[in-house]
């Protein structure tokens, strides 16, 4: 049970950046790598607002969002927008190679030093016999509504069916008179906005370096896969899995497994789902 | 096919000529060059600034003062990344492209033990600060001096303090490497050696992970009343954190360079109680405070820059090592160094006074910043001083300075 | 100075290997290989573990890295090459990631991280430093020769061919009756060998391999070689892979005009500027240096058969 | 009174044209049928109207707008709305939300919600079933709701009956002969069973090779001897 | 209708061949017989299956019930590179030229035999490729003289015009040497003397050289020039077969075609 709490709060850091992940590949169809050094920009500008700035963590958890879905919209148009079209491989090498970008702009400006956020450090909640620790109560419960609005955006409101719309089918969103590009790009940012607050709850957990990058893409892009790449509900459920699943490892296996975790995950789900990520095949012309 | 013949020729070409332009622009370098390997970014980030900037200092007052056997000494500086990968590359260029006569300021064992094969077979001297026990092994031609004491010194006087207050029954956790593995080999000893016992098995964990609540839950449910926590800042930070979140409530030990300014800033008050302990510079000694004054720094009672210390005896020794052997050849500075560090012979502080000591062909010995510098025939560090700490309101309150003495 | 372009010369055949291995697998085949640095610490640990705990000769090592490589690029790919190609990419990349655990855990075999110290090398015993340096960069020219050779001879025949009509349409050599798996199969095994005989090399060259050495950043490194040489080309590799090693060791000589950054920001802004460079040759010069040759007809088109009936 | 109204209009995908110069008006409430056999450019002038085919020369109107520089969002906006072949509902959303998400920065959704589903009742049963798990006719039901959401002026018909029983034909070129009479719309409608479609109609063109090579009373031309040699590419 | 021969097998034996596509029917259970030395017509409205059927006989997709026998071998759910050495390959209703290939190397593809094309015979027979390339390198400019792509041979695939594409499917399909030949709509897009000249190439290759054909064509007087025997499909069934005339004449092909007055 202990465990099980601790899964679910492993889980509710990744699942906003899982969710976020989802959304981009059912939107353009390629698997952002880059999702990792999102994060970590998301947990600078969480770190930068609040640390040397002295704003409240809040406040840099809503500016960590801001510049992330910047971060991201910005990618998308100068990285990903001229690319469309190229096959999958080639996108996810030139995501890969972005997020090296971005470790290492982090890292030039930050420099490799650990930060935290000015946050209190205390001890948990007991209930029964289980640990809870503050932190972690918010950092769930955060995550949770996050992805609960998330899912509300997309479900009830108007621009969320858009989108929906969009990443189903855009040629017929054109021709129903939906503006697709306008769509999408509120679909980039809402991703944005969603890897920044799962940068902010790195922050709140763990220290912020730029070596997050890798250590982050991983488990979120298994969180998504295990997920199915469909609905951001899934997306979550496929963080609670990549969670417990890391979980078991360290705690019945040995700790220094858990990197390969996230593989093995998406290995076994991909042998299930044989038709890879893009589900079915497209037509090449 | 024509453009490929035309682009082999023309690299054949330039394969050919670049040797021999830039040997000629390089012809014949007068001054003597000395390599600065340290860690600017990586695991060893925090401190390899402290121990640039010392090799610097050094290097700046000697020239100042006329350099070494009238010659110039020129620093090479690169960047290890605490990578033995990127150490190798750096090392290889100094040596093969500066040539430089010695390597300092290497500071995990992984990046010295993983130069050490190309400095052995060039003859370049090593000088570093490193405390893995397996460090000796790969010194076959005796080039290598280490001035930090290795973990089986580092950990009797942790175990010491561990008895001291009654803590017999401790856990062991380090991130995956060798500095960490080889402490906890040691530190299960030296407490044994107490009358103490480590609880379980060590337990250990590769850093830059996302979350390291199951090491923490690991440990608080194995129940051990304290907890050695043999990790760098970078993970220490997130390991520490989880273990206050999941209420644990035992003593926690660990090696005071983890629980710097950085540390204590990242968990603020719930660094309280932590008892820590590190070689240290002997506080208040002549040595160590005219090392300060040379980068800058006050003296003001408080251990700062320890390992910018032993950098600057690093530079010292190496200097020294070179005027004495009147020589810039690897086998005869490390012999020399061996002379003017252990003595016998005057004692002396600074290269000024020692290379005019030598000059007169008098004897000498060199008494360090960060110890008395002196070694065991292996190259490793005698004894060195350790200081014990307990943070207390964001303080490092100093418990004891122990000496402790290497085993050979 | 010329023993440190020997020095790099030997770092850029390593090099150069890797990428012709990865041309093949990639350029040629069209197959999505993440995993190049996983075959490479393969390699590289085989070669050390057989001759450092079995004692092995030299030579002994090499093969024992290319059987290896052999063995686990089959398993690799009978697992996932009848898959989609993004699947290969992400499968081969956490076959990276979960090799270098293994060497980082498994201290009983492979020293852990403290690494593997190495003393077999490929040079004839009591020679100078110098001398020693040029044997050492003899036998892996000699490899990246052959290896070059190797692919110069698949690309050109109608192997080749096969090959690069499976990269762009499988279909298609499918229905002409290729049987695509078995070629594909066939193009990820020899470049995993090669991989593995890189990594064996480059063991024996370094003599201190830890796995901190087998990370992402030296995959990226290679597959920048590949893109920037020219995917398909053969040649382009070797100078794809001689650019890369070039900015990467020249960027050190840079330093000294670099004095405003500190060591930190000039290590990041090489990555900065690989990355960038990829993206770029991406986006604007997918074909590379060296775009994919010409095939030329073994006969010239002299006569033109008339249209007949 | 013209509602659209192309005059030489050619068109293609960007590769030489496929429609070429075919003059057309469609009124209010009226049913106009494109027949021709397969490959004769009816879909790509449906297309081209729509803005999802290139217009290359010609004029194209709709209430004497100029359509031609329009973006095919804009187009459905002014009125000419589209109803693909295929591919035409968002599978993933329910019926009603593919009906809400039709009618785009439109204030009153639910109202024209309710007015497309009176007009096309057999809806009511599946409004919250997810698109994808609709029978065929079913499906184009709703992808005619979903074009009917923007309260077009012309509504642009492809092939509705593709792949439907034949009983259900009927009852969806019903379905459109009705709709035109009620809502005033003009339809323009490719249809591959050109006998039901001629039926329904009130004028028809027979399209040959992207030209017209027939075109009048619907009624007149289903009767006419060697309509059927037509569609066996003869009169080419 | 060419009477088929005692001693050979048919081509083409298919026997209630049916695949869905999540719960629709596409191909339902057909059945036909190509015999030796014909050309099967196989037309239809749009969306009746034929190029599913294809597809299904080609090996590209494997039927959910059924069988089919090529030249009196057991071929159901075979991949596409087994069916293709029975002898039976085909062409694409959208060009799949290979874009990066040249013209030439595109038709060398097909050779049948080539030691060049497997690995040991790449590495260790140099002269053995040689003699390959060069008889399969001569052979194929004849398939690209036939075609009236000589001119075109060193250019890169994807610079063909979309007719010229279709035209290097057909030089691709000879080249294989296979003696059953599945064509999906070969004359969609090609400039209509060369349509002329495709028929003329089909009709000879069936004469002199006793190639089958299976023929997609929306094309009716392409399908009535050379097709000895026409099945028509609807909806995924066969609604008839026989000779053209016959089947023109027959009302049900009709209404298939115009669809019926309801």
């Amino acid at each position: 049970m202990q465990m099980f709490i601790n899964a679910l709060a492993t889980a509710a850091i990744l699942a906003p950046a899982a969710v976020a992940f989802t959304l981009i590949f059912t939107l353009f169809r390629y698997a952002n790598f880059a999702a990792g050094g999102f994060v970590t920009v998301g947990a600078f500008a969480a770190w930068t607002l609040n640390a040397p700035l002295g704003l409240p963590l809040w406040a840099g958890g809503v500016g960590a969002m801001g510049v992330c879905a910047g971060a991201v919209a910005l990618s998308d148009r100068v990285v990903f927008r001229p690319l469309r079209g190229r096959s999958g491989g080639t996108l996810l090498l030139v995501s890969i190679a972005l997020s090296f970008v971005i470790e290492n702009i982090i890292r030039f400006c930050f420099g490799a030093q650990v930060k935290g956020f000015d946050l209190p450090l205390t001890g948990p909640m007991v209930f029964a016999g289980l640990r809870v620790p503050k932190e972690t109560v918010w950092v769930i419960s955060i995550s949770l509504i996050a992805t609960l609005a998330v899912g509300a955006l997309l479900t009830f409101t108007p621009i969320g069916r858009a989108l929906r719309a969009v990443a189903d089918n855009a040629s017929l969103a054109n021709v129903r008179g939906l503006p697709v590009p306008g769509v999408e790009a509120f679909g980039v940012i809402v991703a944005g906005a969603l890897f920044g607050l799962s940068g902010t709850l790195v922050g709140v957990d763990l220290a912020i370096d730029p070596n997050l990058n890798w250590a982050i893409a991983i488990p979120v892009i298994a969180a998504a896969i295990v997920g199915g790449l469909g609905s951001p509900l899934g997306a979550a459920i496929g963080a609670v899995v990549i969670g417990l699943a890391e979980e078991l490892t360290a705690a019945h296996f040995s700790p220094t497994y858990k990197g390969a975790v996230g593989f093995v995950v998406i290995a076994l789900v991909l042998l299930l789902r044989p038709q890879g990520l893009l589900g079915t095949k497209v037509e090449r012309k | 096919m024509d453009l490929t013949r035309r682009l082999f020729l023309t690299g054949t070409t330039l394969a050919v000529a670049a040797p021999a332009l830039l040997r000629h622009g390089l012809a014949q370098s007068e001054p003597i060059k000395v390599g600065s390997l340290v860690p600017l970014s990586g695991g060893g980030g925090p401190y390899g600034p402290e121990k640039a900037q010392a090799h610097k200092a050094v290097v700046e007052l000697v020239n100042k003062q006329g350099g070494v056997l009238g010659r110039q000494v020129v620093l090479i500086s690169e960047n290890s990344e605490t990578n033995p990968e990127a150490a190798v590359r750096a090392a290889r260029k100094m040596i093969d492209a500066d040539r430089v006569c010695a390597i300092l300021g290497t500071w995990a064992s992984s990046v010295t033990l993983g130069i050490m094969p190309l400095c052995q077979e060039a003859n370049v001297v090593q000088i570093f600060t490193g405390s893995s026990d397996t460090l000796p092994n790969g010194d076959k031609k005796r080039l290598c001096y280490n001035l930090q004491p290795l973990n089986k010194a580092w950990c009797v006087a942790l175990a010491d303090l561990a008895a001291k207050r009654g803590e017999l029954k401790i856990a062991f956790a380090g991130p995956k490497n060798d500095f960490a593995a080889s402490m906890g080999e040691s530190f299960s000893k030296a407490l044994e050696k107490v009358g103490g016992k480590i609880v379980g098995e060590p337990l250990y964990y590769n850093p830059n992970q996302v979350s390291y609540r199951a090491e923490a839950e690991r440990l608080i449910s194995s129940g051990a009343p304290a907890l050695f926590l043999a990790g760098y800042v970078t993970d220490l930070t997130p390991v520490y954190r989880e273990l206050v979140r999941g209420g644990y409530q035992g003593k926690v030990f660990a090696l005071s360079f983890a629980v710097g300014p950085q540390f204590k800033q990242a968990v603020g008050t719930a660094a309280n109680g932590i008892l820590h302990g590190s070689p240290v510079p002997p506080v208040g000694k002549d040595t160590y405070d005219a090392y300060l004054n040379l980068v800058g720094l006050k003296p003001n009672g408080q251990v700062q820059n320890s390992y910018g210390c032993a950098a600057y005896d690093e530079m010292n020794l190496l200097l020294l090592g070179i005027a004495s052997a009147k020589s810039t050849e690897g086998p005869k500075i490390a012999e020399h160094i061996m002379k003017v560090a252990n003595g016998p012979g005057e004692r002396v502080t600074t290269f000024e006074q020692g290379a005019k000591l030598l000059a007169e062909g008098k004897t000498i010995n060199y008494d360090g910043a960060s110890s008395s510098a002196d070694f065991l025939p292996n190259g490793m560090l005698k004894s060195r001083d350790f200081a014990l700490y307990e943070i207390q309101g964001d303080k490092d309150v100093l418990l004891t300075t122990t000496t402790s003495e290497a085993e050979q | 100075m010329d023993a440190y372009l020997v020095a790099i010369l030997t770092i850029a055949g390593i090099y150069i290997i890797l990428a012709l291995a990865l041309n093949l697998q990639f350029g040629l085949t069209g197959l999505v290989n993440f995993g190049v640095v996983g075959f490479f610490c393969l390699g590289a640990y085989a070669s050390g573990i057989a001759t450092e705990s079995f004692h092995a000769p030299f030579v002994g090592g090499l093969c024992v890295a290319m059987v290896t490589g052999a063995v686990a690029g089959g398993l690799l790919a009978l697992l996932s090459l009848r898959l989609s190609g993004d699947f290969l990419a992400i499968v081969t990349l956490g076959f990276a990631e979960t090799i270098r655990l293994i060497f980082n855990n498994e201290d009983w075999l492979t020293g852990g991280p403290k690494g593997l110290l190495i003393m077999t090398r490929p040079v004839l015993a009591d020679y100078s430093r110098s001398a020693n340096a040029w044997m050492v960069l003899a036998v892996v020219l000699t490899g990246a020769v052959l290896t070059l050779a190797l692919m110069l001879r698949l690309a050109g025949t109608p192997y080749g061919r096969v090959l690069r009509a499976i990269r762009e349409d499988e279909l298609v050599p499918a229905t002409l009756g290729k049987n695509v798996f078995v070629y594909r199969l066939q193009s990820f095994v020899i470049g995993s060998v090669l991989m593995a005989a890189a990594g064996s090399l480059y063991a024996h060259y370094v003599q201190t391999i830890t796995p901190d050495n087998f990370t992402t950043p030296v995959a990226i490194l290679v597959w920048m070689s590949v893109i920037v040489g020219g995917p398909g080309n053969m040649l382009g590799s070797v100078i794809g892979a001689l650019v890369v090693v070039t900015i990467y060791e020249g960027s050190r000589f840079l330093t000294p005009w670099l004095g405003f950054l500190d060591a930190e920001q000039v290590s990041a802004l090489r990555f900065i500027v690989i990355g960038t460079v990829l993206i770029l040759v991406i986006r604007f010069r997918p074909e590379g240096l060296l775009p994919e040759p010409k095939h030329t007809p073994v006969v010239p088109a002299t006569r033109r058969p008339a249209l007949k009936g | 009174m013209t509602l659209l109204c192309l005059q030489n209009l050619r068109a293609g995908y960007g590769g030489g044209d496929i429609v070429h110069g075919v003059d057309l008006a469609v009124a209010p409430g009226e049913m106009v049928a494109l027949v021709g056999p397969n490959g004769a450019g009816k879909s790509t002038l449906l297309k081209a109207i729509a803005g999802v085919a290139k217009v290359t020369g010609g004029t194209l109107t709709l209430d004497e707008r100029n359509l031609i520089p329009l973006t095919p969002a804009a187009r459905a906006q002014a009125g000419a709305v589209f109803m693909p072949q295929d591919r035409n509902v968002f599978r993933t959303l329910t019926v009603t939300e593919n009906l809400s998400v039709s009618a785009w920065g439109c204030r009153d959704i639910a109202q024209r919600r309710a007015e497309v589903t009176s007009l096309l009742p057999t809806m009511r049963p599946y409004m919250h079933k997810r698109a994808g798990g609709l029978s065929g006719g079913q499906r184009q039901m709703v992808a005619l709701g979903m074009a009917l959401m923007a309260r077009p002026r012309v509504l642009l018909v492809d092939e509705p009956t593709a792949g439907l029983s034949p009983l259900l034909v009927g009852e969806m070129l019903d379905v459109l002969r009705e709709l035109a009479a009620a809502a005033a719309l003009g339809i323009l409608i490719v249809e591959q069973n050109a006998r039901a479609a001629l039926e329904r109609a009130d004028r028809a063109l027979v399209l040959v090779d992207g030209r017209v090579v027939r075109s009048g009373s619907a009624a007149v031309l289903a009767q006419e001897p060697d309509f059927g040699a037509l569609f066996f590419g003869e009169a080419a | 209708m060419t009477e088929p021969r005692a001693d050979a097998p048919p081509r083409i034996e298919a026997n209630g061949l049916t695949k869905r596509f999540s719960g629709v029917t596409v191909v339902d259970n057909v059945s036909f017989l190509v015999e030796p030395g014909q050309i099967l017509g196989l037309i239809g409205p749009n969306g009746a299956g034929k190029t599913t059927l294809f597809n299904l006989m080609s090996g590209v997709l494997k039927p959910d019930a059924g069988r089919l026998v090529v030249n009196g071998v057991e071929a159901s759910g075979l991949p596409p590179h087994r069916l293709a050495r029975l002898g039976l390959v085909r062409t694409f209703q959208l060009a799949r030229e290979l874009d990066k290939l040249t013209v030439l190397e595109n038709v060398l593809l097909a050779a049948r035999t080539n030691a060049g094309e497997s690995l040991t015979g790449a590495l260790f027979r140099p002269a053995a490729v040689r003699l390959d390339e060069r008889a399969a390198t001569e052979r194929a400019r004849e398939m690209l003289a036939l075609v009236s792509l000589s001119d075109h041979e060193s250019k890169p695939a994807a610079n063909l015009s979309g007719g010229q594409k279709k035209l290097l499917e057909m030089a691709r399909c000879l080249m294989a040497e296979a003696d059953t030949i599945l064509l999906d709509e070969i004359a969609a897009g090609v400039a209509p003397h060369l349509v002329d000249e495709i028929a003329l190439l089909i009709q000879r290759l069936n004469r002199e050289h006793g190639k089958t054909f299976v023929v997609i064509e929306h094309n009716i007087g392409f399908i009535r020039a050379l097709a000895s025997r026409v099945v028509v499909m609807a909806a995924g069934r066969v609604l008839a077969e026989g000779s053209f005339a016959h089947v023109s004449a027959n009302p049900a092909v009709v209404e298939s075609y115009l669809g019926q007055a309801a």
